[in-house]
């Protein structure tokens, strides 16, 4: 071809592997320029410079926010090989056994889809349009240090028990931090949401008031925000106990310390990504945006994914692409045949060890609410900026 | 103090034709006389022009549009342009209400003075010792630069990578509190090492005592020595001839180093944020929260709510020395 | 063609309340040595800047020849200025400052480095000139800031207390060379000064302000023979002023005959004084004489007659001159 | 007195010492640990002693782009310190005259420290939005290719000089506090051109402020963050990019490359000076001619 | 008690190379008043500034009485020095700059205020307390800088050149003003000038310094009748040095009797010489001569006198001396 295939991807580090875009270049030629940036900057770009790249990976949660403002353009179905198969966990919120997972927050299957390419309201089932093409999710759960807590932790009530003081941590987006505190406050009994994704004012007062004393009697070490600041935190033994994602625990135990992604009765907190496509990406680069999607989504690249402790988008595809070893380790639970390899080649877990939580249907069957933005999100964060100055 | 930079004399264009003797026919006519002297040189408005226009492009006019996001209506996902004051109403909810306690925005600003006036406090001592010892200790100019070098290379290791060193450093289990414990000092791990208002102020006064060295420093250098001289000469002990001489000499300094510092932790929130444990209000941090959460209209009325708030300080601190007319 | 002359018409310069320089009048004539005298703070420095252009003008008109030059920026006027304070460029060598006009009109390094050399040895300052300002005496600095002013070739020199702090050799040595200069560039000298020597040995026309106006102006010998005004007479020195009936005169100190009181009166006119202090001053000794009501009488007398009557402070005398070394005076100061 | 240096001398090198050991606290930190063994953590004990970190480096496993963000940096940060020092020289001059509008551009200077940095870059954002919005409306062979005109030079510049400006300014007029006006009088009494007396004289006496100013302004462009996130386009500076790495890295390779630049910068400096002490010592030898052009 | 003499043992000063000061000895006896004369540059500002603790001694010492100051700090030393260049603080005004040793003492406002305008008034200068520095002449920033001096009472006065930017009146009043503080004080003073009247009339102690060295030191009447050497007699003035077949000798001035050459030649030994200049000195006209050779002579003589025959420049002119006025020198300069 005449131009070169390039595509600037936008999205934070944690996502962007070298190993995948050389990958992408084998298979396919397209050059993968990583636009890498924080979390939060990830969506004030997309909203202030939609110019300034063509493929942008970001969370469904945001999506409430991206989507309105009207700089992405939906996806369409037709042109993504993958797109039936694309797991109903995401489409519609259920495992692909039919089972019913937890919807209380914003489920991707809310955000998922548009009317019209480029329609800026959610359709209420599935459509040929898609706002964002799942690539990865999980549950997030707490990860606590075993060695220095010495005692099995099972609810979400321990990360606001006073036992820990100083040695707690949350997670610094307020919409998410919140909902850590919702499942500490129904652990505790002390009130039952409607919807934790989806709080009214007065659940919103008093969420936060819980979160205001736990910090006023000095619970917290710190809120962390980035994936290396909560490995660095429950690595150097500042905190004991905090919410966490899966690969975050994975990168505190490959140092050798031990970690636990603990896997809790009141279940977990689940999150997805994906891609989407800026508004201005038209004609040959909106081409190649598609052939990036559909390569993204064809099995090496889950496989890749899975092998870090996320979970494909594509499950059939990703698993034809790995050892049955490895399937049998992450996806079904099963005791580690042989050593677990990360991709980059450091050794996760030894021959015989399982993986924290379970097989793929225990976790995933067992997400109690998504990630989300309320409707009273205004609200929220006025109150999160007067837990934060308390 | 230097001719060039009084004000052009208010006297100089009198109504000359009244001269009696204004005799020569190439005697320019006096309405031709361009005002002062400086009519040769490139005018002063034209030197100010290029920083000017940067200004006026980069800054004014984002600004501006800041400024009218902050009176606009926003719903949960996009900002409306409607006018209204709900961003600055909101902002101020319950201030009045709940006194004599203090509103969350009052608060806030509360806590970031403290900070600000322990970071200015503390760096002033700090940078106005380095200043003077460089000035009038370090005898040669190339000892000079290479020792102010000395004091900048730190910060050519990007702030990233120096604000994750704090943990290991200052943390419970850092080289700090090993130190302690092993020489006995205290029992247990010092907690407010880090992730408080002692490491916030720490890193502040890490990062931002240069910015009080350099203007001070400049300012100092430009002392004449014999005044010193005079000062002990007259009987003046060090501190006397420190506070009575070096002191009012390079106030100009003092102020611009202070503007720099005061300015700079009044709109921080990343290092209040990283070695605060993300746990303390700034003013900074109201606006960030709400950036991130795209809500862009209260953000820049807290924008502007901050601006005004310092300016205000600014404008007090030039009252005391202005430094404009010091030139 | 006649070189232009040097007028001030009604020029004034005011800061603020203060009037530094009050609507003088003075025209210098082409090729001549004009020295300014007056009491510190009289304004002699602010009319030296005001010619030069480095001091706005509140009020009237410097022109030179046909040109009002009241306007024009400092580089456009011809004329070169040492300052009272030097101004030298601490961060150049003396031969650099020296050679510095030269620089800016381009002359090539060579030749500029040996007409500073020249005029630094013009000012007996040839082995300093790799100094920097700071590593010099303050004599030494005057001196290169004449030299810098000098070796500009102007049509209007213009110096303020060239010689202020030179030992006298050096100074009558300058005084000497700078004469001669000006002779030789046939180019109006205005010259700030002190001493009356000075103003007595180089001036064509001599000036005394006083607070901020002129108070007389012409050839020193004028000024001495013939003092307009009490002011004038003090100042120019060697004059006593006194009280008559038919108001003030003057009498030249070296015209007063001092006698013991006690002696009988001599001829001529005359008072009873008192010896206040007495001055030894080489070739001759000066007295200085109460005269009753605080006026003080200087009496200057050569060794040989101080010597045949010494007297001492304390001691009462007669005072007495001849008519024909009365001077009368226009007004008192 | 007799020569030598006195107490307070000593007192004051002590205190100097203190302080730049604080200085250099952090650093010593990341340099002692980039020395991790390869199961070492980011934080004490060490668990070993290697250079494995620096390999790691050296193959640049895995990590995003550092080297060419690098060199972005280097170019923008010298552009800026270049603009910075020209553009507040000029204004520093222009402040010790009068002219119109002095006070506002002192008052904007100062608001544009206190705004937020993440606030400016969003307006600079979206007035770079706007740009590119007409642009795109406009005729067809201007917006053919046309994509934005965000970029490292243009919006990118334009964030860092909001943020480096200021302090010129500010710093020139500490620099030009008391300065000795009769000296430019003379310059110009000796015939020099405003330009000549500006080279000559002014230039030379304030030249080693400008070196300060210099290395200030380019500090303050490499390290920035907040400014450049929203207006940088799609090509990261250094800072950004290792901010993105660091959310992933958890390893101390991390140190070892701030071991490295730091290295790289003591290097860079040490060839600096001793360039500059080299070619005064070839001035001595053939004679100084100071202000020379 | 008897108060102390201030002496200085074999001191030194080297800028790099340059040797300022060559190890000088002198003895400065108590409540006396010394004036330091010489040329410029021979190391008169550095002697002052050693003595005050500004300097550093590059060898030898400073005795004040029983103790060896060389070491301490300029404060300790009980000195007070006026600047040559007047070091005024530039953000105090005027009062506030002569106040300033008051307030360091911790006096109190009103007191100190008082004292400072006192000395104010006494350097004429009351009008001006208010002003800052930068707005005052010349002339005006001197006598703030010798009364900032002045107020401290110290043992030890330090005056470097503390009266040039002064004109004659001021002067002389000055000097007055200086000489009964100084009195009536009973502290040393020592006083830089280049002026050798202001030397006569004040100095109890005259030092003439010549090349970092001092060529001799007495008292005024004693140098001016007995000089030791050329530059000595050269120096205070007044004196022609002439080469005689018994080496070198000085003769005054004044004691010089010129004749038109043509004329008979008088009694005494005599030259014959060329009139070089004529300057008209107000009460008496000073002619410079040339003796050949380069050598030049320099006659005083009475306005009269001179009227008598009135000399031109390029007159051939008879000089002569009578044997009584010759007074031997030491060396030649
Ligand atoms: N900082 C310095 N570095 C080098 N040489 C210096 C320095 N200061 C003075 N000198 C030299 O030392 C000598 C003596 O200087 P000093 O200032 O004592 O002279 P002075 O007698 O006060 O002269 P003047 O009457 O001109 O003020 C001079 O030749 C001068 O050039
Ligand atoms: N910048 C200024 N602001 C206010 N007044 C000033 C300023 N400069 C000079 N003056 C006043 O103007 C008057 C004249 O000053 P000028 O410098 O012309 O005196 P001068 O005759 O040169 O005196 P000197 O012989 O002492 O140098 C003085 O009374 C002085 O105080
Ligand atoms: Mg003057
Ligand atoms: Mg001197």
């Amino acid at each position: 071809s005449a131009e070169p295939k390039v595509l600037r991807y936008l999205g934070t580090a944690v996502n962007q592997s070298a190993d995948i875009a050389k990958k992408v270049k084998e298979d396919t030629g397209i050059t993968i320029e990583y636009v890498a940036v924080t979390t939060d900057d990830v969506t004030k770009r997309v909203i202030t410079q939609p110019n300034s790249y063509d493929i942008v990976d970001t969370e469904y949660f945001a999506l409430k926010k991206l989507v309105p403002a009207g700089n992405l353009k939906a996806m369409n179905g037709k042109k993504i090989k993958e797109y039936d198969n694309i797991t109903p966990v995401i489409t519609k919120c259920e495992l692909p056994d039919g089972t019913k997972i937890g919807d209380q927050g914003t489920a991707p299957k809310k955000v998922m889809f548009v009317e019209g390419e480029h329609s800026t309201k959610f359709a209420p089932g599935m459509t040929e349009w898609a706002t964002l093409i799942p690539t990865t999710y999980n549950a997030d759960t707490l990860g606590i240090r075993p060695d220095l807590i010495k005692r099995p932790i099972s609810s979400w009530a321990e990360l606001l028990n006073p036992e820990f003081k100083g040695k707690a941590a949350l997670l610094n987006i307020p919409s998410i931090g919140i909902m850590d505190a919702a499942m500490v406050v129904e652990a505790t009994g002390q009130h039952k949401y409607a919807d934790k994704g989806n709080m009214t004012k007065a659940e919103i007062d008093l969420t936060m008031k819980v979160l205001t004393d736990a910090k006023k009697s000095g619970q917290f070490r710190a809120f962390w925000k980035d994936f290396n600041e909560s490995v660095n935190l429950m690595a150097s033994g500042e905190t004991v106990i905090q919410s966490m994602w899966s690969p975050a625990v994975t990168a505190v135990k490959s140092k050798g310390i031990p970690c636990v992604f603990q896997p809790l009765k009141e279940g977990y907190r689940s999150w997805a990504t994906g891609f989407a496509v800026s508004k201005a990406v038209t004609g040959m680069k909106e081409d190649v945006a598609y052939e990036f999607v559909n390569w993204f989504l064809s099995g090496w690249a889950g496989a890749y994914l899975n092998r870090q402790g996320y979970y494909s988008a594509v499950l059939p595809t990703a698993k034809a692409a790995m050892e049955p070893y490895e399937w049998a380790f992450w996806m079904e639970g099963k005791p580690a045949e042989k050593d677990i390899h990360a991709p980059d080649g450091t050794l996760l877990e030894k021959a015989g060890n399982t993986r924290d939580g379970g097989s793929f249907d225990q976790r995933m069957g067992k997400v109690a609410c998504w990630n989300a933005i309320m409707d009273e999100n205004d609200y929220m964060v006025r109150k999160w900026n007067e837990f934060i100055a308390a | 103090m230097s001719h060039t930079a009084r004000p052009t004399d208010a006297g100089g264009a009198p109504a000359a034709g009244a001269s009696p003797a204004a005799p020569l026919a190439a005697a320019a006519p006096r309405a031709a006389r361009p005002r002062g002297r400086h009519g040769w040189a490139p005018p002063a408005w034209l030197q100010a022009m290029p920083m000017g226009l940067v200004f006026a492009l980069f800054f004014v006019l984002p600004l501006a549009l800041v400024v009218v996001v902050s009176f606009w209506d926003y719903n949960d996902y996009e900002i409306l342009p409607s006018f209204t004051f709900r961003s600055y109403t909101e902002t101020f909810e319950g201030c009045y209400d709940q006194l004599p306690g203090l509103c969350t925005i009052f608060k806030t600003y509360v806590t970031t003075a403290e900070l600000c006036f322990a970071v200015w406090a503390i760096t002033l001592v700090i940078g106005f010792t380095i200043s003077y010892f460089l000035a009038f200790h370090v005898r040669s100019l190339t000892m000079q630069i290479v020792l102010a070098l000395l004091c900048t290379i730190p910060f050519w290791t990007s702030n990233v990578i120096r604000m994750i060193s704090w943990i290991p450093l200052l943390g419970r289990n850092g080289l700090v509190n090993q130190a302690l414990t092993h020489a006995g000092v205290v029992d247990a791990p010092l907690e407010w090492l880090l992730y408080s208002r002692f490491s916030v102020i720490l890193a502040f006064v890490h990062l931002f005592t240069f910015f009080m060295v350099i203007p001070i420093f400049n300012s100092m250098v430009r002392i004449d020595r014999r005044l010193i001289e005079a000062a002990y000469d007259a009987g003046a002990s060090g501190w006397q001839t420190l506070w009575n001489v070096v002191v009012p000499l390079c106030k100009p300094g003092i102020v611009i180093g202070s503007i720099f510092v005061v300015t700079i932790v009044m709109g921080d929130f990343v290092t209040v944020g990283v070695m605060g444990g993300q746990q303390i209000a700034s003013a900074g941090k109201i606006i960030e929260t709400r950036l991130n959460a795209l809500q862009f209209p209260p953000a820049a009325a807290n924008a502007v709510i901050l601006l005004a708030a310092t300016l205000l300080i600014i404008t007090a601190l030039t009252k005391v020395v202005d430094i404009r007319k010091e030139l | 063609m006649r070189k232009p002359d040097l007028e001030l018409i009604q020029l004034t310069k005011r800061y603020g309340d203060t009037v530094a320089v009050d609507a003088i009048d003075l025209k210098i004539e082409a090729g001549s040595y004009c020295c300014l005298l007056g009491p510190s703070g009289c304004g002699k420095t602010s009319t030296l800047r005001m010619i030069a252009g480095h001091e706005t003008v509140s009020g009237g008109d410097v022109v030179f020849g046909p040109a009002n030059i009241t306007d024009l920026p400092p580089a456009k006027r011809g004329t070169a200025m040492m300052f009272q304070s030097y101004a030298l460029f601490p961060h150049l060598s003396c031969i650099d400052n020296v050679a510095f006009s030269l620089k800016m009109k381009g002359v090539d390094r060579a030749a500029r480095r040996a007409r500073a050399a020249e005029m630094l040895d013009l000012v007996a300052m040839a082995p300093y000139g790799e100094r920097l300002p700071a590593q010099l005496s303050g004599g030494q600095q005057q001196r290169v800031a004449l030299a810098r002013a000098l070796i500009t070739e102007p049509q209007i020199v213009l110096l303020d207390e060239p010689l202020s702090a030179l030992d006298p050799f050096l100074r009558t040595r300058m005084r000497v060379e700078l004469k001669a200069l000006q002779r030789r560039l046939g180019i109006i000298f205005v010259h700030v000064t002190h001493s009356q020597d000075e103003a007595m040995a180089l001036a064509d026309l001599a000036v005394i302000m006083k607070d901020g106006r002129i108070e007389q102006a012409g050839s020193p010998r004028e000024l001495f023979n013939a003092p307009r005004t009490a002011f004038v007479a003090k100042f120019i020195g060697g004059h006593n002023v006194l009280q008559g009936p038919a108001g003030a005169f003057a009498v030249r100190a070296d015209r007063l005959r001092l006698g013991r009181a006690a002696a009988s009166p001599s001829a001529g006119p005359g008072l009873a004084a008192v010896v206040r202090s007495v001055e030894y001053q080489g070739t001759f000794v000066q007295l200085t004489l109460d005269g009753g009501a605080g006026s003080e009488i200087t009496a200057t007398l050569d060794e040989p007659t101080f010597d045949a009557t010494p007297f001492q402070p304390g001691d009462p005398v007669a005072v007495s001159w001849s008519e024909a070394d009365v001077h009368r005076l226009a007004s008192a100061a | 007195m007799r020569e030598g240096r006195s107490p307070a001398f000593y007192l004051l090198a002590a205190f100097f010492g203190l302080y730049v050991l604080f200085l250099y606290g952090p650093m010593i930190v990341i340099f002692v640990l980039s020395f991790q063994g390869p199961q070492g953590g980011m934080t004490f004990p060490m668990n070993g002693a290697s250079v494995h970190w620096f390999a790691k480096l050296w193959e640049g496993g895995g990590i995003v782009d550092i080297g060419a963000a690098f060199w972005r940096s280097l170019e923008l940060g010298l552009v800026v310190t270049l603009v910075t020092v020209v553009f507040s020289t000029l204004a520093g001059l222009a402040y010790r005259r009068k002219f119109r509008g002095q006070a506002v551009l002192f008052y904007v200077a100062i608001a544009s420290l206190i705004v937020p940095s993440i606030v400016t870059s969003l307006g600079i954002a979206l007035l770079f939005r706007l740009i590119d919005a007409a642009v795109k409306a406009g005729p067809d062979w201007m917006s053919g290719t046309y994509t934005t005109a965000l970029g490292l030079f243009t919006s990118g510049l334009a964030a860092h000089l909001t943020w480096t400006l200021p302090f010129g300014l500010l710093i020139m007029f500490a620099i030009f506090n008391r300065f000795d006006g009769r000296l430019e009088e003379a310059a110009r009494d000796l015939g020099a051109t405003p330009w000549q007396g500006f080279r000559h004289v002014v230039l030379p006496l304030i030249l080693p402020a400008l070196i300060g100013v210099a290395l200030f302004g380019f500090t303050l462009s490499w390290d920035e963050i907040a400014r450049s996130s929203q207006a940088i386009g799609s090509d990261n500076t250094l800072p950004l990019q290792l901010q993105a790495l660091t959310t992933t890295v958890t390893t101390p390779m991390i140190y070892a490359l701030g071991t490295t630049t730091t290295g790289v910068s003591f290097v860079v400096i040490a060839i600096a000076l001793l360039g500059i002490a080299l070619l005064r010592a070839r001035q001595k030898r053939h004679g100084s001619d100071a202000g020379k052009a």
